[in-house]
């Protein structure tokens, strides 16, 4: 079997006395779309910002591709192909649109921290800048200040930017947050256009895009994974059903 | 044996007045996030209005209503300017406190001018209070010591027994959820920038006639200030009270001791150059404590915010 | 827009170049002093002394050259130097071929330099330099030129005479010498112990040190150590804020005695001292005030007061100044060819109103004048300053004080 | 034009008017041609300006500008683009400027190059400062920044009379630029000179710096300003970033350094204190942070401000102090921000409508203003001029400050030009929102 894409090898972290993420072991294969569930404050997004060193964890090791990440800052960990979108939105507000993507663009295309390098002349920025725009169906915003967009363009904004870099592990933090219907049918559309190929890590709430989306489901209960599957496994596990999903899957059916 | 008890008296004298300007600002740091940067030019507002009102009703009225005064107007600063600009960020909410604290200078300046005020220990507290091997004491020193300890205490109380204290302990620590609990949060900033300034004014007022009262004093203690309170903390109250004495204490010291850049130098085994007079470093070599006592603070705080950047007791990265 | 601005920029240039030069004043004089900031009490009062004694020794006397009168343009340089050059060349543009600035070496020395080369570079519109308060040495030794003439003692001449009345009180046999860590502090110090090592080689300097210029906000630790080491007399070099904080410290942690200084009058600065300073303030200056010297000079600082009551005549010289300036400018018979102007002024020998002669020493363009130790007191005094009862009064006369003294100064001549 | 007062509701209210609190939103938005027009315009116009004002005076003030330019548009690199607040900027072009005035008296050394070379000198030496104090102060941006900013700074200040050695102590350090190597036989004499030299240092700084914008690591501190930590998930470290931004901009301050040393041939502590440091920060913030120009436009007015205001009133300083606060209370994106606003009315070619308005409102608001400061100077004249000395010149009128009339004509002034602009503000406010409304009504 290959390496796997990502690795979680007994993570830990506690702030203080409380213990948020009690051991976490999860292995995500190449190309595999999971999906991380579980009920307010299992740690959901404190395991996205652990296996992203936006904290450092108390505990356990982070594997990419079976690389250990520990030590690593964001910058570099982002640099060996993992990127990730935010929870709450995060964008670059007082730039427009299309720098907001082009930034995401520069390291990825070789820039680094160039000064000889004048971005505009650029042919091959552009293009693929514009390429992602039109992905992400921006195209029309391209020249506005991207805080100036309405709330489902900046999510499918933000989802551009994490994207944009070609980085081949995407963990996107709950994509369709207070989304509408129609929006959120608009946001899994495009998770799903812009993520062939890859690997993917997502935290979410709707259980509509989770069964839609995702191959694998893992459910983080108080810190610990209760169960990781296929999603019709997962549905049928009694400890999921009792811990968190029974109401919720009733409705869904 | 007696120079450093004089020394440690001296030492507390300045490190408190330092402290009561540095709760003001580090109360105000806490709650607003704004660093006050006009936070010394109501210091010496009040050292103005005290010296005004002492030619009409003495230094005792004065004390009690200058500070006020300064507080009221304070309070208006926080109401009418810093609030509009708060829309903007902190960044502009700080240049709006350096721009106010250019303004308050060129003000003070047109009203009194620009000579320094006979504004003069009253006759009840000048005499000596007590002498330690020919070095005396004034009473007035003591004087300050108490007013200064005695506000402290009565900061504390307010901070930790009355209900307003802890909404402003816990706007300290958790400045959202404060707001969130539906505090009227406005009114309580504009009541910290107010009781902030008019402590900064209490400082003014006692420390006028000995430092004296002329228009650049706000300036020779502004930067100092914010020192203070980075190498305290900020927004800890005790931070601001260890860094106020620390700093009290250490430029008293190194003012007092002549201690040669040489002979630190020497003793650690660099000896000195054979060429003094011509080599690059002859300054390095000729540099004596008192001569940059006063810049000692700046060294410590850039020490600590590369090495501890939240301040000794700060709890809090900003 | 930035056409625009600059439009607008160019026309307020436009304005005021040429709004200064429509004026028509007969001989003009650029007082380039700070006039805000925290110097400025010190630059206002200079300027109101320089436009009196311009009004009254000049104008008011039908002027010179039959009849041209003087004027005193104030240029705020806000102890700047390099606002100092930008309004050097503003009077040079305006006309004006004498420049006068007094407040501080550095200030000076930056003027001096600039003027020596605008000089050599425009022959065309050569200006004059008259320093009347920079005391700095060396602007009348290695940093001489032609163009500048100091009318003030410089800070060795003054200290010549601060140790031959401490040489002479065989009571003194401490010494504590304080000053601001800056050029003028270091000069100061170096001075003192010259002077004190050749004229009483059993004083014992008992302390020599140097304090940051205008950051103290507290000058008790220092005083702690002058009163510790036993010290009978304490001088020092310090001004303004720094002055009146050292002085106040020393005396109310229980320093008993004299204290030397340069600058310890007027400018608020009495009036801050008051009661504290009686006795123990000393003061080296040229030009006796109190008691009135003559009977012109009680007559000339009475019309002062009546112009100005909250000001002080401090600088005695700034009268000394104008009034050979004139007497320069009447025997060159002209006030444009300065070169000739400035030959008259070296060697000059003019009696002052202030008692005494002044003599301008031709190899280094510095006046050699009658010093004065004076005293901090409101007893005996005519004329008060700052409005208090206090003033200053002439305790000790040196003449014509380190007539003699060597120069360093190589000055090249046109 | 039959149905004038016909207007489409749904097509009316579609507003683009740039928000003004969020000054620096337009910063980098559009614009990104590098067209040369403005560059050939500034060019042309350094080139023409002395011909105008031939004085040496207006030459002196005009060298005073164009350094305080490069100096602002330096440390705009940091407060405007890269997010930083410095309170100390003043040492990186001191230093340079200093180390340029060593060079100057390296004789032998000095001799061998021509004069507008000497800049990069000091360009280096800030740049190499900038290198040593960013490698620990870049770490974080915000308030641990600006502290350590104010603590290096005041550190070095206070270093500058106690280094004698370097800094020259009080007096400073002075040179003088004509032992240089003749440059085409020009050996810098005359201002005019200078002025040309510091023109084309002028305008290729602006140019470099404009285009420092334009590169991965410029556009990169905007995004780090915006949001550091969206950006380290980019591959970006947010402090390389910051470091890089401020060794730049140590580098442009340090080539300003060198040309105050060649333009005034003396520097002091005063280039390094605190106050400059603070100067810098209110001419840079006064034009406007959010625009490439605006530093420019911020250190023409403020020059002029300090140079010529000065000479008319001692009160300049108030006034400065005063426009500052006013500027950062209700227009923070500067003056620039002030003139951007403007931009969608003439995109929409409705600029016109607000000449008559702005008419309306401004003169009388200027006059009252100055009937303000009329009230404002006579005040200062009754408490602090001479007794006896009663007569006092405003705007060219002499007059008795002791009198009523004045004032009674001041306040008369004041009161009613800034009671017309109160009256006719609705008006202007109504015809700013029709000028930035898309859709015509006429």
């Amino acid at each position: 079997m290959s390496v796997p894409a990502l690795q979680l090898e007994g993570l830990k972290k506690s702030f203080g006395k409380a213990e948020i993420i009690r051991g976490v072991d999860l292995e995500i294969g190449r190309g595999e779309r999971h999906a991380v569930i579980g009920p307010n404050g299992a740690g959901k997004s404190t395991l996205f910002n652990l296996i992203t060193a936006r904290f450092a964890p108390t505990e356990g090791k982070v594997r990419l591709h079976g690389e250990d990440l520990s030590g690593l800052q964001p910058f570099q960990i982002n640099r060996k192909g993992l990127s990730r979108s935010f929870q709450i939105t995060n964008i670059f507000p007082r730039m427009t649109v299309f720098e907001n993507v082009r930034c995401a663009l520069l390291w990825a295309q070789g820039y680094r921290y160039s000064f000889w390098n004048l971005v505009n002349r650029s042919r091959q920025l552009t293009e693929s800048t514009d390429a992602i725009l039109d992905q992400i169906n921006l195209s029309e915003r391209r020249d506005l200040p991207a805080g100036t967009l309405s709330y489902a363009e900046q999510r499918a904004l933000e989802i551009g930017i994490t994207i944009a870099g070609g980085a081949d592990v995407i963990m996107l933090d709950e994509p369709t947050a207070g989304m509408s219907h129609s929006e959120t049918d608009y946001i899994t559309e495009l998770i799903l256009k812009v993520t062939e190929g890859k690997t993917l890590v997502m935290v979410e709430h709707d259980m509509g895009v989770v069964f839609n989306l995702a191959d694998r489901i893992s459910v983080l209960v108080y810190g610990e994974i209760i169960a990781t599957g296929k999603p019709a496994d997962v549905r049928g596990d009694p400890r999921v059903q009792e811990a968190y999903l029974g109401e919720a899957l009733e409705t869904e059916q | 044996m007696e120079l450093i008890l004089v020394n440690l008296i001296d030492g507390l004298v300045t490190g408190l007045l330092l402290f009561m300007l540095s709760a003001g600002l580090t109360l105000i740091f806490s709650m607003m996030g704004v660093l006050n940067f006009a936070h010394a030019s109501f210091y010496m507002l009040g050292a103005y209005f005290a010296y005004q009102i002492s030619i009409a009703l003495g230094f005792w009225m004065g004390l009690l209503i200058a500070p006020l005064i300064v507080g009221i107007m304070g309070a208006g600063v926080e109401r009418y300017g810093l609030r509009r600009v708060h829309q903007y960020g902190h960044v502009p909410e700080l240049i709006f406190t350096f721009g106010l604290a250019l303004l308050i200078e060129e003000l003070v300046q047109f009203i009194w001018g620009k000579n320094q005020m006979p504004y003069s220990v009253p006759d009840v507290l000048n005499f000596t209070a007590f002498a330690i091997a020919g070095n005396s004491i004034p009473a007035y020193k003591i004087f300050m010591i108490f007013i200064s300890i005695a506000i402290f205490i009565g900061l504390l109380y307010i901070l930790t027994r009355t209900r307003v204290g802890m909404i402003i302990q816990a706007a300290l620590s958790y400045p959202r959820t404060v707001e969130a609990l539906g505090h009227n949060v406005p009114l309580i900033f504009m009541g910290v920038f107010g009781v902030g300034t008019a402590l900064a004014g209490v400082a003014g007022v006692i420390a006028g006639p000995v430092l004296g009262t002329f228009p650049g004093m706000a300036f020779v203690l502004g930067s100092i200030v914010f020192v203070t309170i980075v190498i305290g903390g900020l927004g800890s109250l005790w931070g601001a009270l260890v860094a106020s004495l620390l700093i009290g204490w250490i430029t008293t010291f190194a003012k007092s001791y002549n201690i040669a850049m040489s002979d630190i130098l020497n003793g650690i085994g660099i000896p000195s150059p054979a060429d003094l007079d011509t080599s690059a470093f002859r300054d390095l070599w000729t540099v004596t404590s008192p001569q940059i006592a006063d810049i000692l603070p700046y060294i410590l705080m850039v020490m600590i915010l590369i090495f501890r950047p939240q301040g000794l007791f700060g709890k809090r990265q900003s | 827009m930035k056409k625009i601005v600059k439009l607008g920029a160019v026309s307020a240039l436009s304005l005021i170049v040429g709004a200064a030069s429509a004026f028509a004043a007969d001989i003009k004089i650029a007082f380039i002093d700070p006039l805000s900031g925290p110097f400025a009490s010190t630059g206002t009062n200079g300027l109101h002394q320089f436009e009196f004694a311009a009004d009254y020794m000049v104008n008011q006397q039908g002027g010179v050259l039959g009849g041209q009168t003087f004027e005193v343009v104030g240029f705020d340089n806000k102890i700047s130097p390099k606002e100092s050059l930008i309004q050097l060349q503003v009077a040079i543009d305006q006309g004006i071929r004498f420049i006068t600035q007094g407040n501080s070496s550095g200030v000076a020395n930056a003027l001096t330099e600039a003027i020596d080369k605008h000089n050599r570079r425009n022959p065309d519109d050569r200006v004059l330099f008259l320093n009347y308060a920079a005391v700095d040495p060396a602007l009348t030794n290695d940093k001489c030129n032609f163009w500048h003439f100091r009318f003030d003692a410089n800070a060795d001449i003054k200290m010549d005479a601060i140790t031959d009345s401490i040489a002479s009180n065989q009571e003194i046999e401490r010494i504590y010498i304080i000053g601001q860590d800056y050029s003028f502090g270091k000069a100061v110090s170096a001075a003192a112990n010259r002077f004190l090592s050749e004229k009483r080689p059993d004083i014992e300097v008992v302390g020599d040190e140097l304090h940051p210029i205008g950051k103290v906000k507290d000058f008790t630790p220092y005083s702690r150590k002058i009163v510790a080491s036993g010290a009978d007399a304490v001088i020092t070099g310090n001004w303004g804020a720094d002055m009146l904080g050292l002085g106040k410290s020393i005396i109310e942690n229980g320093f008993d005695g004299p204290i030397y200084t340069y600058y310890a009058a007027g400018s608020g600065i009495t009036a801050a001292f008051g009661e504290t300073g009686k006795g123990a303030i000393r003061l080296v200056s040229e030009g006796q005030i109190n008691p009135p010297p003559t009977d012109e000079a009680a007559a000339y600082y009475q019309a002062f007061k009546a112009k100005y009551p909250d000001g002080n005549i401090d600088q005695s010289r700034i009268s000394n100044t104008i009034g050979m300036l004139a007497q320069a400018i009447e025997a060159a018979g002209t006030a444009d060819d300065v070169v000739k102007v400035a030959y008259e002024l070296a060697g000059m020998e003019y009696e002052s109103i202030w008692g005494g002669k002044v003599f301008m020493r031709e190899e280094d363009h510095q006046a050699i004048q009658d010093i004065h130790i004076q005293e901090h007191t409101d007893e005996g005094i005519t004329f008060t300053y700052d409005g208090s009862d206090y003033g200053v009064r002439s305790m000790k006369r040196i003449e014509m004080a380190s007539m003699d003294s060597p120069t360093t100064c190589q000055m090249k001549r046109p | 034009m039959t149905d004038t007062n016909v207007k489409d509701p749904a097509r009316s209210k579609e507003q683009i008017t740039t928000d003004p609190s969020k000054p620096a939103q337009r910063m980098g938005a559009g614009s990104m041609t590098l067209t040369l027009t403005p560059w050939l315009i500034g060019a042309v116009l350094l080139a023409i300006l002395p011909f105008v004002f031939t004085s040496n005076s207006a030459l002196t003030i005009m060298n005073q500008m164009w350094i305080t330019v490069i100096f602002a548009l330096a440390y705009n690199m940091l407060l405007g683009q890269g997010g930083m607040l410095s309170f100390g900027h003043a040492v990186y072009a001191g230093v340079g400027g200093f180390a340029c005035m060593h060079i100057m008296n390296a004789s032998d050394f000095f001799a061998s190059f021509p004069l507008p070379v000497l800049p990069i000198f000091g360009g280096l030496f800030g740049m190499g400062l900038a290198l040593i104090v960013g490698s620990f102060s870049t770490r974080s941006a915000g308030t641990v920044f600006a502290m350590i900013s104010l603590g290096v700074g005041e550190l070095i200040a206070a270093s500058s009379v106690i280094v004698v050695a370097f800094f020259g102590g009080e007096e400073g350090i002075s040179g003088d630029r004509t032992y240089a190597m003749p440059f085409f036989g020009n050996e810098f004499l005359q201002q005019i000179d200078v002025y040309y030299l510091i023109s084309f240092w002028v305008i290729v700084s602006a140019a470099l710096m404009y285009l420092w914008s334009r590169t991965p690591v410029g556009r990169m501190a905007n995004a780090v300003r915006d949001n550091p930590e969206r950006a380290e998930f980019l591959g970006y470290s947010a402090r390389w970033v910051r470091f890089y931004s401020f060794v730049a901009s140590g580098f442009f301050a340090g080539i300003a350094g060198g040309l105050f040393a060649i333009n005034y041939e003396i520097l002091t502590e005063e280039n390094l204190n605190t106050a400059s440091s603070g100067i810098i920060l209110l001419v840079t913030f006064l034009g406007g942070v959010g625009f490439f120009f605006g530093p420019i436009i911020g250190a023409i007015v403020f020059t002029l401000v300090q140079t010529v205001l000065s000479l008319e009133t001692d009160l300049w300083a108030f006034y400065a102090g005063t426009l500052f606060v006013a500027t950062v209370m209700f227009f923070p994106g500067g003056l620039a921000g002030l003139m951007m606003m403007h931009v969608p009315a003439f995109k929409l070619g409705k600029a016109g409508y607000l000449v008559r308005p702005y008419i309306r409102t401004l003169i009388p608001a200027a006059i009252g203003t100055l009937g303000l400061c009329a009230l404002v100077e006579m005040t200062f004249h009754v408490r602090h001029a001479a007794t006896g000395d009663t007569q006092m010149t405003l705007f060219w009128i002499p007059f008795d400050s002791h009198a009523i009339l004045p004032w009674v004509i001041a306040a008369a002034i004041a009161l009613i030009g800034l009671g017309i602009a109160r009256a006719t503000t609705p008006a202007l406010r109504d015809a700013w929102n029709e000028a930035n409304t898309a859709g015509d009504r006429s």
